[in-house]
């Protein structure tokens, strides 16, 4: 981990290293790669496309979508493109890739020919190269993105810049924490150091690629403040790397007050931390996750769930939307499925556009909760990392200071634990070591109490445990039968 | 009675940790003796804890789709291990994508295991039928 | 048309006449409907059952369903209420019956049994008799409502009430001026009298029937204002003969401040009224019905709509919520079609019962424009009517100082023309003859002169053609292409 | 050139007046004569006024799901009572529920429609049709 933007020859040294992981390494030619990201109409980026849906105020809609072969992938985004009216499209990456395992996915590649249908939950992107990237990329008439999980990302970053994405989603902590067991924090940030540095190296060049710490984390009971401290945290290392256009995102939460609260506070928190540290010049944009926790099975359900979604997204204001289709409960949707749950989205982005978000005293309460929330936790850690972004991360969480409910990585603290108030909103039942004021607890205990009160049972895990069913049971407060 | 001693984990490279921790807390809570190896468990690390626990049975999740590629096998290196009287359970989204249940559980029965359960199950119901196949009387 | 309740004996003596217009009128017994309406618990009681949903602050759902013939509108029913999970359940009455032609419903009856398959939209309660309603209504576990669009409904009541239903939809207005070309008002009014006396009678022996305005009228771009007048005026109507259980009701506009603001105020000013003219003994409830107007073809986009309706309702905190399905631009849904409507909507309710409803100056705003519309209305039509509610309905119509957009029915003005304004509320492009002030005046032509100047063209009848199929387009403002 | 008289109405029962009013609008728009019957218009309405009217068209529409039993026999209605060469154009929700647009229309045309129209067609597509039919050239 460094403390600076890494210097240049530094960077294309390690390049070297990275790109001998894998074979495919070697198509990649940084200079060939400007020119050809050079050749990517406006249209087409990332950029261009959120800085204009910003400016007219609505909320762009994308979906996850990613199969093991090159031409099945290009059927189903060309899919959810055309019919689905997706305005941004991904790319997802399989489980193996992201954890750098090339040749057990090799073997799902292998397999997935063999019986004709794909064996991975998604696209293994640096075993299929640069060239069968921008065969993907060029078949399509919106920007794409890469979508993944991936503890280290630099090879699958080069692949896939070089093969004509415009935005990486991603960074040291949202894809470490919740996506992995045994990494170490330090490696991870040190690792997204270089994703970024080499969005920094394409910036420097003239190409803007978006970047997009991932919001939701562990998609379950997440409350804003944790998600809002690493997005902010992670905007600062990008920032600090030459990234100036950054997509910031959050998880619905579900309980409206708090989820419009949650993406306003998200915008103006990322950009006061990143106007502090000098880096004035970064966009800033949002991004809203549609519900990310266990879903119903039941279709007609799932579709009130993601048009509830997409209705807060848009009243929020956040620049774009993350689809979830009806058969989330399941299995990796089919392109009808995913494109079923991108035109419901769709249906309400376009009917809400029109509609001036409703201004509350509550959502203003609201937000002076999360900010306080945040700016605790945020201080904290900065003070711990002597204003060093990288250490501040890394102490921040050995402290327990940032804590991310149900996170399957050691070097998480996981002992905060959040429930839902008797409004639905999402509180702490334990602080574990976050660093609130007195105040702050305060009002969180009472929150409780409120719903324990209601509910005549203890506050106690089993709430947790509720909370956790409770969407999927057609709930969102989990109340005791 | 001494506790029964149940090994859980999340095979392959899934990091789906939430429904985990509900089965520990569930076996628990049902009198269990739980070895929890978390997310991200290989085969051979689930053999090595039963074999070292003296484990009455293991119960393996996968919920991020590729668990048909995680899990082959399983049983035959189970019994090669040693492994002859474990109880194999299995749960999860097992496949990729929305699909009749039958099929699948076919599948991973072939594989080996004992009982299949389909997404978003109950844990409960894996906890009676563990019940029900150790003999133990509530 | 008389201004106080009817005398019984006048009643009692106009029931024979009623019961003579077709056969099934003979099995009619007042006594001993009394009788058996006592002995339907409160469970599976509409007055009951919504007095709780009140207190409890919870929106039940409720579909419209109907078929031509007895066995098959048990299944349908049964399915909605254990698939669905209908809180509350409906039998809604064929085209024919409606307009008393009992003899084109036999037909329908007849060649429907012959080919196996419903040949009407609805059941025709009036030929199958008390005892068939009665086999019906007892077959089931929630309370059931009659819901028509009859204008002459005096037979039907009496076969229903007698037959078991616990809820009667309806009015002398709402259920002339949408669903009929030359009835006249003022017997429709007087026949509607005849309803509520009956209502009246019930509730004298003890048994309260639940009555419910129509409030959607024609469905398409009806502003606030105008449902409620319509409302009110109804809600007196009824009381005045004695009835003491109304629910009062509203379609969607799809502005989410002028929907919550519209249910808020509809609640309010009806029981202000009933207030003012001395019925303070009478419940008032109301009901949100998902958007009324054409619907997407598409189903993930009409799951969308449905979702959104059901977001609304919960949110407006209206006592229950009347479902559309994703079939509804094509047909009368299938039973499957219908519960996956109930259920999406059942999702929203439940995950939205716990939120605390948003507050909102901007909801205030609104509410005292509909206040001050509606009062403007009310006002002026009683003073036509010295006070005599029939008599004012009657005048207020003829003079279009209330004027229901796209009715069908000659008595109605059909000068008043709605467009929305440039957020998506539903204002008045042309006043017809409305008795609004000048402020309120003002205020319309300067919504709708901000919309003008965003879409760049004149406000014209253009704008109101592109406003009837925004919905179904995906847009709710309609935009020019 | 003279303007062409096309008479529309609602049949039977049925008192949706929404699409009326727009295809009255759009068929003035378009250069025709129209002669809206409005809303709950019978059989021999239709036809009376179309021999009145010396109408080249009658557009019927049916939305509530009873077109099926009101438009029986409207074919040799037409022809009985003379008018051998007004085309019969008919649209809406033609049947009760959801359903294959095919047969619909072949039982449409049985009854003796020229042409049937899905739900929620476009009225413009039925106003050039009709130019179409009556040799109109724009
Ligand atoms: C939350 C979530 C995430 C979180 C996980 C956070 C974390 N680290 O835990 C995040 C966002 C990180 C995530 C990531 C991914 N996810 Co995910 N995720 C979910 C989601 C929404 C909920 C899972 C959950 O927590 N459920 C709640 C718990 C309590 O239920 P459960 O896990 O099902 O477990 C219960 C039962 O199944 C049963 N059970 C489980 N195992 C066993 C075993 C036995 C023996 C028995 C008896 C019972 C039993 O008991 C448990 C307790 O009640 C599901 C979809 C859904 N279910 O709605 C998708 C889902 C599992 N994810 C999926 C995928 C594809 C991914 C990703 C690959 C792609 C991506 N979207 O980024 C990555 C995978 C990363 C990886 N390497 O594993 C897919 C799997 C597809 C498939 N099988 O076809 C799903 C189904 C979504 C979908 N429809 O596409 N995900
Ligand atoms: C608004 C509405 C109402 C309003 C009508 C107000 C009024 N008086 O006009 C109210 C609430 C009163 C109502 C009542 C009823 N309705 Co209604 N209603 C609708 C709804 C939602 C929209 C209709 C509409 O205005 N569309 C907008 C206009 C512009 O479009 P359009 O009518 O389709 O017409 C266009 C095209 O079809 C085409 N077109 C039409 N005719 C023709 C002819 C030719 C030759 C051509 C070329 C083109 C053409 O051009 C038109 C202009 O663009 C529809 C469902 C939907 N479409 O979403 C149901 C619907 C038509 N109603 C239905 C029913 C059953 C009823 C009721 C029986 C039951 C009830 N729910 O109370 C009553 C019927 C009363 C009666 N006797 O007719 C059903 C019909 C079922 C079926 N066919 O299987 C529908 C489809 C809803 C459903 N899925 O159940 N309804």
């Amino acid at each position: 981990m460094i403390n600076q933007k890494m210097p240049l020859v530094e960077f294309l040294a390690l390049r070297q290293e990275v790109l001998n992981q894998w074979i495919t390494g070697k198509e990649v030619n940084l200079e060939e790669a400007v020119a050809y990201q050079k050749t990517i109409k406006a249209d087409k980026r990332f950029s261009a496309k959120l800085k204009q849906a910003a400016l007219d105020k609505v909320t762009l809609v994308q979906p996850r979508a990613g199969v093991a072969l090159p031409n099945d992938l290009k059927k189903l985004l060309k899919t959810l493109q055309d019919e689905g009216g997706a305005d941004l499209l991904p790319t997802t990456i399989d489980s193996y890739t992201r954890h750098n395992r090339y040749i057990e996915a090799q073997t799902g590649i292998d397999e997935s020919i063999r019986i004709g249908k794909s064996l991975l939950n998604g696209f293994p992107a640096v075993n299929h190269g640069v060239s069968v990237c921008r065969d993907v990329v060029e078949y399509l008439d919106v920007p794409v993105q890469v979508r993944h999980g991936t503890p280290d990302a630099r090879l699958l970053a080069e692949i896939t810049l070089a093969g004509g994405f415009t935005s990486f989603e991603g960074g040291g902590i949202s894809y470490n924490i919740p996506y992995g067991k045994n990494n170490s924090l330090e490696k991870t940030i040190t690792d997204w150091q270089y994703v970024d540095r080499l969005v920094g190296y394409y910036e420097e060049r003239g190409i803007t690629i978006n970047r997009e710490p991932f919001g939701p984390l562990t998609g379950t009971l997440v409350p804003p403040c944790i998600s809002h401290s690493v997005a902010i945290l992670e905007s600062l290392l990008a920032a600090q790397q030459g990234c100036k256009c950054i997509t910031v995102g959050y998880g619905q939460c579900g309980n409206q007050i708090q989820d419009i609260a949650a993406i306003k506070t998200l915008e103006k928190l990322s950009k006061m931390y990143l106007n502090r540290f000098g880096y004035k010049d970064v966009r800033i944009t949002t991004v809203f996750h549609q519900w990310m926790g266990g879903f119903p099975q039941d279709e007609a359900k799932a579709y009130a769930v993601i048009a509830w979604g997409a209705a807060t997204a848009v009243l929020s204001g956040a620049t774009k939307v993350i689809v979830k289709s009806p058969h989330e409960a399941f299995g990796v949707p089919t392109a009808e499925a995913n494109s079923n749950g991108l035109k419901a989205t769709k249906q309400l982005t376009a009917m809400l556009k029109d509609q001036v978000a409703i201004e509350s005293p509550m959502i203003v309460e609201e937000m002076n909760i999360i900010e306080a929330e945040t700016n605790c936790i945020i201080e904290a850690v900065l003070k711990l990392g002597n204003n060093d972004f990288g250490l501040s991360a890394l102490r921040g969480f050995e402290a327990g200071l940032i804590d991310v409910p149900f996170a399957p990585a050691q070097c998480n603290a996981n002992k905060a634990l959040p429930a839902r108030d008797n409004n639905g909103a999402v509180r702490f039942l334990d602080f574990g070591n976050l660093p609130f004021d007195e105040t702050l607890k305060a009002f969180h205990r009472q929150k409780l109490k409120e719903r324990a009160e209601t509910e005549r049972r203890d506050v106690s895990f089993q709430m947790v445990i509720d909370d956790i069913y409770a969407v999927s049971k057609g709930q969102l407060v989990g109340r005791p039968r | 009675m001494e506790k029964s001693t149940v090994v859980i984990g999340v095979i392959g490279a899934d990091v789906h940790a939430v429904g985990n921790r509900i089965i520990e807390f569930a076996l628990d809570h049902a009198g269990f003796n739980v070895v929890n190896l978390g997310v991200m468990v290989s085969q051979k690390e689930f053999v090595d804890a039963a074999i070292e626990t003296n484990a009455k049975a293991i119960f393996v999740s996968s919920l991020y789709g590729q668990g048909e590629l995680d899990c082959r096998g399983f049983g035959d290196y189970c019994k090669e291990a040693g492994l002859n009287n474990v109880l194999l359970y299995v749960g999860g989204n097992l496949v990729i994508g929305k699909s009749d249940f039958e099929p699948v559980k076919e599948k991973y029965i072939t594989m080996g295991f004992d009982r299949v359960y389909p997404p978003g199950s109950d844990i409960n119901q894996g906890i009676e039928d563990l019940k029900h196949d150790l003999e133990i009387m509530d």
